[in-house]
């Protein structure tokens, strides 16, 4: 490891530089260039983002990689950066993903193409600083600017109700975010006047405090996560949006949600969270058993995968309410699976997308017949939705499981339903869409996928199962960091 | 008897300004070039600033007998104000050539106007307030009518002027009130007397009522913003850019000078009016901006929930609270100089764009105006990266650091709503096919344009790095106040 | 002192009943001597001899609004300049030259309104 | 005797009708401007009462200044009138409606 | 006078008030109705005829010295017509207002040291005040009628009484700045000590601008314009008869009179004496005044009516820039050692 170089920094603005790089070239007439330029910009912005991974020392639960400059001295706000093992990893998830995006989108964006790929560097820059920053503001001013672009993707080259779907996304998650503003202000001056996250960390609070805190940090991430009963954003947004915006909200903003969670919520208001989990682990399961019986009756694939997406991260909540190892990062490591799995799901639909341009169930049959490669990584994918051993997928939800046995029996009976609705809903689309004759003329004209889609779909099929058979690298850098974060939790902040 | 000639140098800026108001209005009168009057204008302004930063000193300083105060935030608002204004002429420019009214006549009583607005910064004397605001109030009356052959216009101008009168009445009765109660008209001496206990606290409450109220009619804060609508929606495009930039930080120093130097001692009594008239204003600019479809409209509408943040600000009757309310104040102005100098650039002879379905589909045909655009509404909305997030940071710092954690909880949920309609302008000109018939003309005005851009760019580059601006704000405040 | 202003305020009512009292003798003797014989013809209003063809309060020339309007915008000057001669003495060369300040910038007013053609009536 | 509370008393009702007079008309702007000297001229008395009172000359310099610019004022309200005539055809208040929303 | 007192009470001060002022007004009344014969009779002589001769008293025609009586009669006997589509009030309320400014005014003008009825320090801004309100009535009258010529001859006035007030206005600022008060009496008494020493002299230019505007505010020829008998037949009083059209005679008569009085005080020294061997007397004042009327004769003999757009301009753009000059120039005279010239 190099030191002195600011990789996390770089890894924020080496996308966001290119993206603004790319809107500087003008219109579509240099659409190709602009192309190029992306994946270069993505290209490097994985590369800046790998040392994180390679020089992490996975031995401390400390901050690594920390950046400090004087921002705002007024209010005693900094340009704070660090990751620790929770983070880290979806940093890199984010830098991989954005190389997926703009290859995905290649062909598909005819419009706007600079714009388009602009949109997603730039939206990648500033999930990596979510996921880096240290100090309250940054982190919200990195919260909030990730819905401006995602906003423009969904509503410029969405669907037929794109507009709705994303001033819907828009608008609840602002929601949620502003009253984290206030709460964020409100532990400034309990702190003594920092914005520091780490400081709050420290913060004794009063029950009413934490709890009135536990609300705000809740609707914030709740929406993001999102939990039932807030979720009625994504379905709208992920049917309306094109394949790579998606891929993203699927695959990372999610997680911010998540994320949230285990930065904020658990170790600033510990006490409420202990009060509270009862829950969250109503919502997670309800999200788990609900959502997944309601994913079961979608005929729209991208709905489907939506409504999957929702269910999968119930889990990720209720791993993290069991306040055990096993529960916390299976958790992470459920969410780091879903971010390949459901990208690559969308990518999957996408592919079929752009060649029917249906994404209903019902206009498909017998794909296998006519896209055989695309037939054998789908289906790859679809066992990894529904949690089959070897696959990633299987390794968050055992643990989670097994995390969630420990504390409760039935919520963890309950839990485990999703094995059962994660087969059923995955597996009856993908053998409706692709087992059986094909189904009518349409299908028999499709061509299987080229050398791009594949690379993309191949890339991620790596990620799943390298994930599913050895998962120990990543559970490894998580360890020490959810062991302390644990025992922080442990311990009561109460002040009367 | 004779003034020390300190004194007339403390009061420099007005008088240069005065001079070039004067030679402004002679070069059009002796049939000079409208670029003649134009560059003087402009000119003028220039040296409004330069004078002020040379005549201007950190500390306070009274003149004319306790008429006259300069401080730093008197110094500060100035040159914004000098600084908006020039800003304000450049982008009307065009809009004001096709229109015919460019012009030394109109440009004079802008200078009119920016020369009321200096007086008011820097009054520390009922007298000095009252004639600033008149002849700020004359000027944009005037300025507002200018159109003659337009029923909007001149309707619009009715309006302001039947209810800026009405504004100017209660404040004055509110005045009248004060003096007898405190024997002076000087802002010092009764803080003084207040400070000491007045006779009658009843008296006191009764005369504030009026003294707010007046302030909130010029404010533009609910219940008192009847009049902003219409003054915006009518007024040619130009002038409504004007009415809705620099006045709004001169209305912030009368607020200042009234309540935080003149009735500190009353705080308790003002505050909570001030609270809830920003709440009513809060809601009624947000929930009415949603139903516009004028976008000049919905800007004043946007303008009244905007002003009710600056008054939570100073409200908070702290120097957080104030220095908060003026960096609000004074990024508004930025912002809504970009709104407005949007649609004055975007519309042309004979063609106002100023209904928002002129917008559709603007990123289609001009990428960059439309990203600009876009700052300006986002930075509006209060998001991040963008200033106005910065200034909602600020003001709901104050709050909470006060303790009125409800009230910011309010205030967040109201700028919830406002991003909706934001969002609407974002969502026209992005997501919105152009429309068929082609209200948006091409570039015409460079200079607009460049200043367009460096506006949005200020936006952004403002909210990436705040500090310089709020360091500004906080030291005007703490060396005018602390 | 308040005596003078109450002689003031019965020569004012004097001023009036001067005003009401003959008519009121007049209007009287004519009507008992039986002098009152109104008519139509006699009644209609003073024109060249047709029925007036519109209504007599008609629009007019806006030059005389101009004039109103100059004219309450002057004598504000002079509401100022009475109170500044009476004490001229007294307040010395600032109390002029402020007053020269004061209307240097009328002067620039009424420079405007007279190259722009206000006090035109052509 | 005449006292301070009788003027401020006489101050408050000609104010109240100076304000309901806005309010209330919905005929004829020029009564509105006329409601607005009324206002005025309330302020005035109670400034000049006040001064008398206080024995400060300070208040009569003060309703000496608004008095000016209550002419200033009505000159260009007047200005505004005719503008408003010109194009409207009428004086009502009740006509002032083509901005709204 | 004691018994009168006694007899009264607390209501004699008002009566003895109101004696004075009948003192003063039945005067004034007989000299309006005189100053019509007179005018008529030097107007005759100048014109070199001989006016009216014939009325007389009990026989004798001396020098049809009985005329205005006889106008009065006439006048008193006369149907007052009520136009149709007047209205009624405004029409009759009008003469009311246009003569009670001209009666009242002269509640403050000194005849001489102790003879004015109030002594007031403000005399001068009731003067101008009350002189204002004149325009009331003529306006009035022009709308009431229902008359296109009492309108337009309304309007005419009015633009013009104002347009001249503001020179008038400025004339008199002269004289406050020489004089230093407000007062007539004080303004007369700052003036002692011969006719060089009256204000006419330094404020030379004032002086010829008050007089004029006097006579335009009087609606008097040659800016008889609101009248103006061949253009609009009588301009705003058109349609008034009977006492009704007397009243308002009246009150342009007496508004001649009260200018003449006000320009005697005001810049040829009221009642004092040219000379300073001879005594000051209330004569003085009376033959200043028939002076200054003897000019409004004289103007009306001798110049033919200006236009409409003639008088603007010289209120406008002659007086008002002389009178702002010559205000300057005593105010800058008076911050030299020269000051004393102008006081």
């Amino acid at each position: 490891m190099l030191e002195g170089i600011g990789y996390l920094s770089l890894t924020i603005w080496v996308p966001i530089v290119v993206g603004i790089l790319i809107l500087a070239t003008g219109d579509d007439r240099n659409a190709a260039g602009q192309r190029t330029l992306a994946l270069v910009g993505s290209l490097l912005g994985f590369l800046v983002a790998v040392p994180l991974w390679t020089g992490f020392d996975t031995a401390t639960p400390a901050i690594q990689f920390e950046e400090m400059a004087e921002w705002i001295p007024a209010f005693n706000i900094w340009y704070h950066l660090g990751v620790d093992g929770i983070s880290m990893p979806f940093v890199l998830l984010n830098s991989f993903t954005t190389i997926l995006v703009v290859l995905a989108g290649w062909q598909v964006i005819r419009t706007k193409v600079g714009q388009y790929m602009a949109a997603f560097l730039i939206q990648s820059g500033v999930i990596n600083g979510v996921f880096a920053a240290l100090d309250g503001v940054l982190f919200y001013v990195f919260f909030e600017a990730m819905l401006i672009p995602l906003y423009l993707i969904i509503g410029m080259w969405g669907g037929p109700n794109r507009v709705y779907a994303a001033i819907k996304f828009f608008l609840y998650t602002l929601l949620g975010s502003l009253l984290m503003l206030v709460a964020m202000i409100y532990l400034f001056f309990q702190s003594g006047g920092s914005f520091e996250i780490l400081e709050w960390h420290r913060v004794g609070l009063t029950m009413t405090a934490q709890i009135l805190l536990f609300v705000a940090f809740f609707f914030a991430f709740a929406v993001k996560v999102p939990m039932w009963p807030v979720h009625t954003w994504l379905p709208d947004a992920h049917v309306e949006a094109p394949t790579g915006g998606s891929v993203v909200l699927a695959a990372i903003t999610l997680k911010v949600g998540a994320y949230g969670f285990l930065r904020f919520t658990l170790p600033i208001v510990p006490d409420a969270s202990h009060e509270l989990a009862w829950l969250i682990v109503a919502f997670s399961l309800v999200a788990v058993v609900y959502i997944g019986l309601v994913a079961l009756v979608q005929a729209d694939m991208k709905k489907l995968i939506a409504y999957s997406s929702i269910a999968h991260m119930g889990f990720v909540t209720l791993g993290f309410m069991l306040f055990n190892p096993l529960g916390i990062e299976g958790g992470l490591v459920q969410m780091i699976s879903h971010g390949f799995v459901s990208a690559a799901l969308f990518l999957c639909i996408g592919v079929m997308y752009d060649r029917m341009h249906s994404r209903q169930i019902a206009d498909y049959g017998g794909v296998a017949n006519t896209m055989p490669k695309f037939a054998a990584l789908f289906m790859l994918f679809a066992m990894a939705n529904a949690g089959l051993p070897g696959t990633s997928g299987f390794v968050g939800e055992f643990m989670v499981v097994l995390g969630a046995v420990k504390v409760n029996f039935w919520w963890a009976a309950a839990a485990a339903l999703t094995l059962i609705f994660g087969a059923a809903y995955t597996l009856w689309m993908y053998k409706r869409v692709v087992f059986g004759k094909v189904a009518n003329p349409h299908v028999a004209e499709l061509t299987d996928i080229d050398g791009r889609e594949f690379l993309v779909l191949a890339l991620l099929a790596v990620c799943v199962l390298a994930m599913g058979l050895y998962p120990l690298p990543v559970t490894d850098v998580m360890h020490a960091s959810v062991n302390h974060l644990l025992e922080h939790v442990a311990h009561s902040k109460l002040v009367y | 008897m004779i003034p020390p000639s300190t004194d007339f140098l403390i009061a420099l800026p007005e008088i240069s300004l005065l001079v070039v108001a004067s030679v402004v209005l002679l070069i059009e009168a002796y049939g000079g070039s409208k670029n003649a009057a134009y560059i003087t204008t402009l000119l003028g302004l220039l040296l409004g600033c330069v004078v002020v930063a040379f005549a201007g000193s950190p500390e306070t300083r009274l003149a004319f007998g306790g008429l006259y105060i300069n401080d730093a935030m008197g110094a500060t608002l100035k040159v914004l104000t000098c600084f908006s204004a020039i800003m304000a002429v450049i982008y009307s420019r065009q809009y004001l050539a096709d229109r015919g009214m460019l012009g030394g006549d109109y440009l004079a009583l802008l200078l009119f106007a920016v020369l009321g607005m200096m007086v008011m910064i820097s009054a520390a004397h009922f007298l000095t307030l009252y004639l600033g605001l008149e002849l700020l109030s004359l000027a944009l009356y005037a300025m507002v009518a200018m159109r003659r052959d337009d029923v909007r216009a001149s309707e619009a101008a009715m309006k302001y002027f039947v209810l800026g009168a009405l504004a100017s009445g209660l404040l004055l009765y509110g005045m009248s009130l004060l003096y007898g109660l405190t024997g002076s008209l000087e802002l010092g001496r009764i803080a003084e007397v207040v400070h000491g206990g007045v006779k009658s606290e009843k008296v006191l409450v009764f005369a504030l009522v009026f003294v707010v109220a007046g302030l909130g009619f010029k404010l533009g804060a609910a219940p008192f913003h009847m009049w902003i609508p219409d003054v915006y929606h009518g007024a040619p495009t130009a002038v409504a850019l004007f009415v809705g930039s620099a006045p709004k930080l001169a209305a912030f120093a009368f607020a200042m000078r009234l309540l935080a130097d003149g009735l500190q001692p009353a705080h308790g009594d003002w505050q909570q009016m001030l609270a809830v008239m920003a709440v009513a204003s809060l809601a009624i600019g947000n929930l009415a901006a949603i139903m516009q479809t004028n976008i000049k409209r919905m800007l004043a509408y946007s303008t009244i929930s905007h002003m009710g943040f600056v008054l939570l600000g100073i409200m908070n009757g702290s120097l957080a609270g104030y220095s908060g309310a003026m960096f609000y104040a004074v990024t508004y102005v930025l912002m809504s100089l970009g709104g407005f100098g949007m649609v004055a650039y975007l519309s042309r002879a004979g063609v106002e764009a100023e209904e928002l379905d002129d917008y559709k589909g603007l990123n289609a045909k001009h990428p960059w105006l439309a990203a600009v655009m876009g700052m300006f509404m986002l930075s509006m909305a209060g998001l991040p990266p963008f200033v106005g997030f910065y200034a909602k940071l600020t003001v709901l710092q104050a709050l909470i650091g006060a303790g009125w954690i409800w009230l910011a909880v309010v205030a967040v949920m109201f700028s919830l709503i406002g991003a909706f309609y934001y969002l609407r302008v974002v969502k026209l000109m992005y997501f919105d096919a152009p429309a068929a018939t082609d209200t948006i003309p091409a570039s015409h005005a460079g200079d607009a344009h460049m200043l367009l851009s460096a506006n949005g760019l200020a936006i952004l580059l403002l909210g990436i790095l705040p500090q310089p601006l709020m360091t500004l704000c906080a030291y005007s405040v703490q060396m005018s106040l602390g | 002192m308040l005596d003078n202003y109450f002689a003031i305020l019965l020569f004012i009512l004097v001023g009036l009943a001067v005003g009401i009292g003959p008519m009121l003798i007049g209007g009287g003797i004519a009507w008992s001597l039986g002098l009152q014989k109104p008519d139509p013809e006699k009644n209609s209003p003073y024109e060249c001899g047709f029925e007036a063809f519109e209504d007599a309060r008609m629009k007019f020339d806006v030059r005389y609004y101009l004039v109103a309007i100059l004219f309450i915008l002057f004598d504000l000057e002079i509401a100022f300049l009475f109170p500044w001669a009476v004490v001229l003495d007294q307040i010395g060369a600032f109390g002029f030259w402020a007053m020269v300040v004061f209307l240097g910038i009328l002067v620039v007013g009424f420079a405007y309104e007279w190259m722009k053609g206000a006090l035109e009536w052509e | 005797m005449i006292g301070l509370d009788h003027y401020i008393i006489l101050g408050s009702i000609l104010f109240a009708i100076g304000v309901l007079g806005i309010f209330l008309n919905r005929k004829n702007v020029i009564i509105l401007l006329m409601a607005i000297e009324l206002m005025l001229l309330a302020v005035n008395l109670n400034f000049i009462a006040f001064s008398h009172y206080l024995n400060d000359t300070a208040g009569q310099v003060f309703v000496f200044f608004i008095l000016t610019v209550a002419a200033a004022e009505s000159a260009i309200g007047l200005a505004i009138l005719v503008v408003l005539f010109r194009n409207l055809r009428s004086i009502n208040v009740d006509d002032l409606d083509s901005l709204k929303g | 006078m004691e018994t009168m007192q006694q007899l009264l009470g607390p209501a004699w001060m008002p009566t003895w008030i109101v004696i004075k002022i009948v003192v003063i007004v039945l005067p004034l009344l007989i000299a309006v109705a005189y100053l019509t014969y007179a005018e008529r009779k030097i107007i005759g002589w100048m014109q070199v005829r001989m006016g009216p001769n014939r009325v007389g008293f009990f026989g004798y025609r001396l020098w049809g010295l009985g005329q205005p009586i006889a106008d009065a009669v006439k006048l008193m006997t006369k149907e007052i017509m009520l136009p149709t589509g007047a209205n009624k009030t405004l029409f009759l309320t009008a003469p009311v207002l246009a003569i009670a400014p001209a009666m009242a005014a002269w509640a403050v003008v000194p005849f001489n040291d102790r003879m004015v009825l109030a002594n007031v320090d403000a005399s001068l801004l009731y003067i101008m005040a009350i002189t204002s309100m004149g325009v009331y009535g003529v306006v009035v009258a022009g709308w009431a009628s229902n008359s296109k010529y009492a309108l337009l001859g309304a309007l005419r006035s009015a633009a013009q009484i104002v347009s001249y007030e503001i020179a008038m206005g400025f004339a008199l600022v002269g004289v406050l700045m020489s004089a230093q008060s407000l007062n007539l009496v004080e303004i007369v008494q700052h003036q002692a000590g011969g006719f060089w020493q009256w204000y006419w002299l330094p404020l030379f230019p004032l002086f010829i601008v008050y007089l004029i505007a006097g006579v335009a505010e009087t609606n008097r020829a040659p800016f008889d314009v609101a009248e103006g008998e061949s253009e609009i037949v009588a301009g705003f009083h058109v349609d008034y008869s009977g006492m009704a059209f007397a009243v308002f005679f009246l009150a342009e008569y007496a508004n001649m009179i009260l200018v003449a009085a006000l320009v005697a005080i005001m810049f040829l020294g009221g009642w004092l004496s040219p000379l300073p061997f001879l005594p000051d007397s209330m004569v003085w004042l009376f033959a200043k005044m028939s002076f200054v009327l003897f000019c409004f004769l004289w103007f009306r003999a001798t110049f033919p009516r200006y236009r409409y757009d003639q008088i603007m301009r010289l209120g406008w753009k002659v007086f008002i820039p002389v009178t702002l000059v010559w205000i300057l120039v005593v105010g800058a005279f008076m911050q030299t050692p020269l000051g004393y010239l102008f006081h």
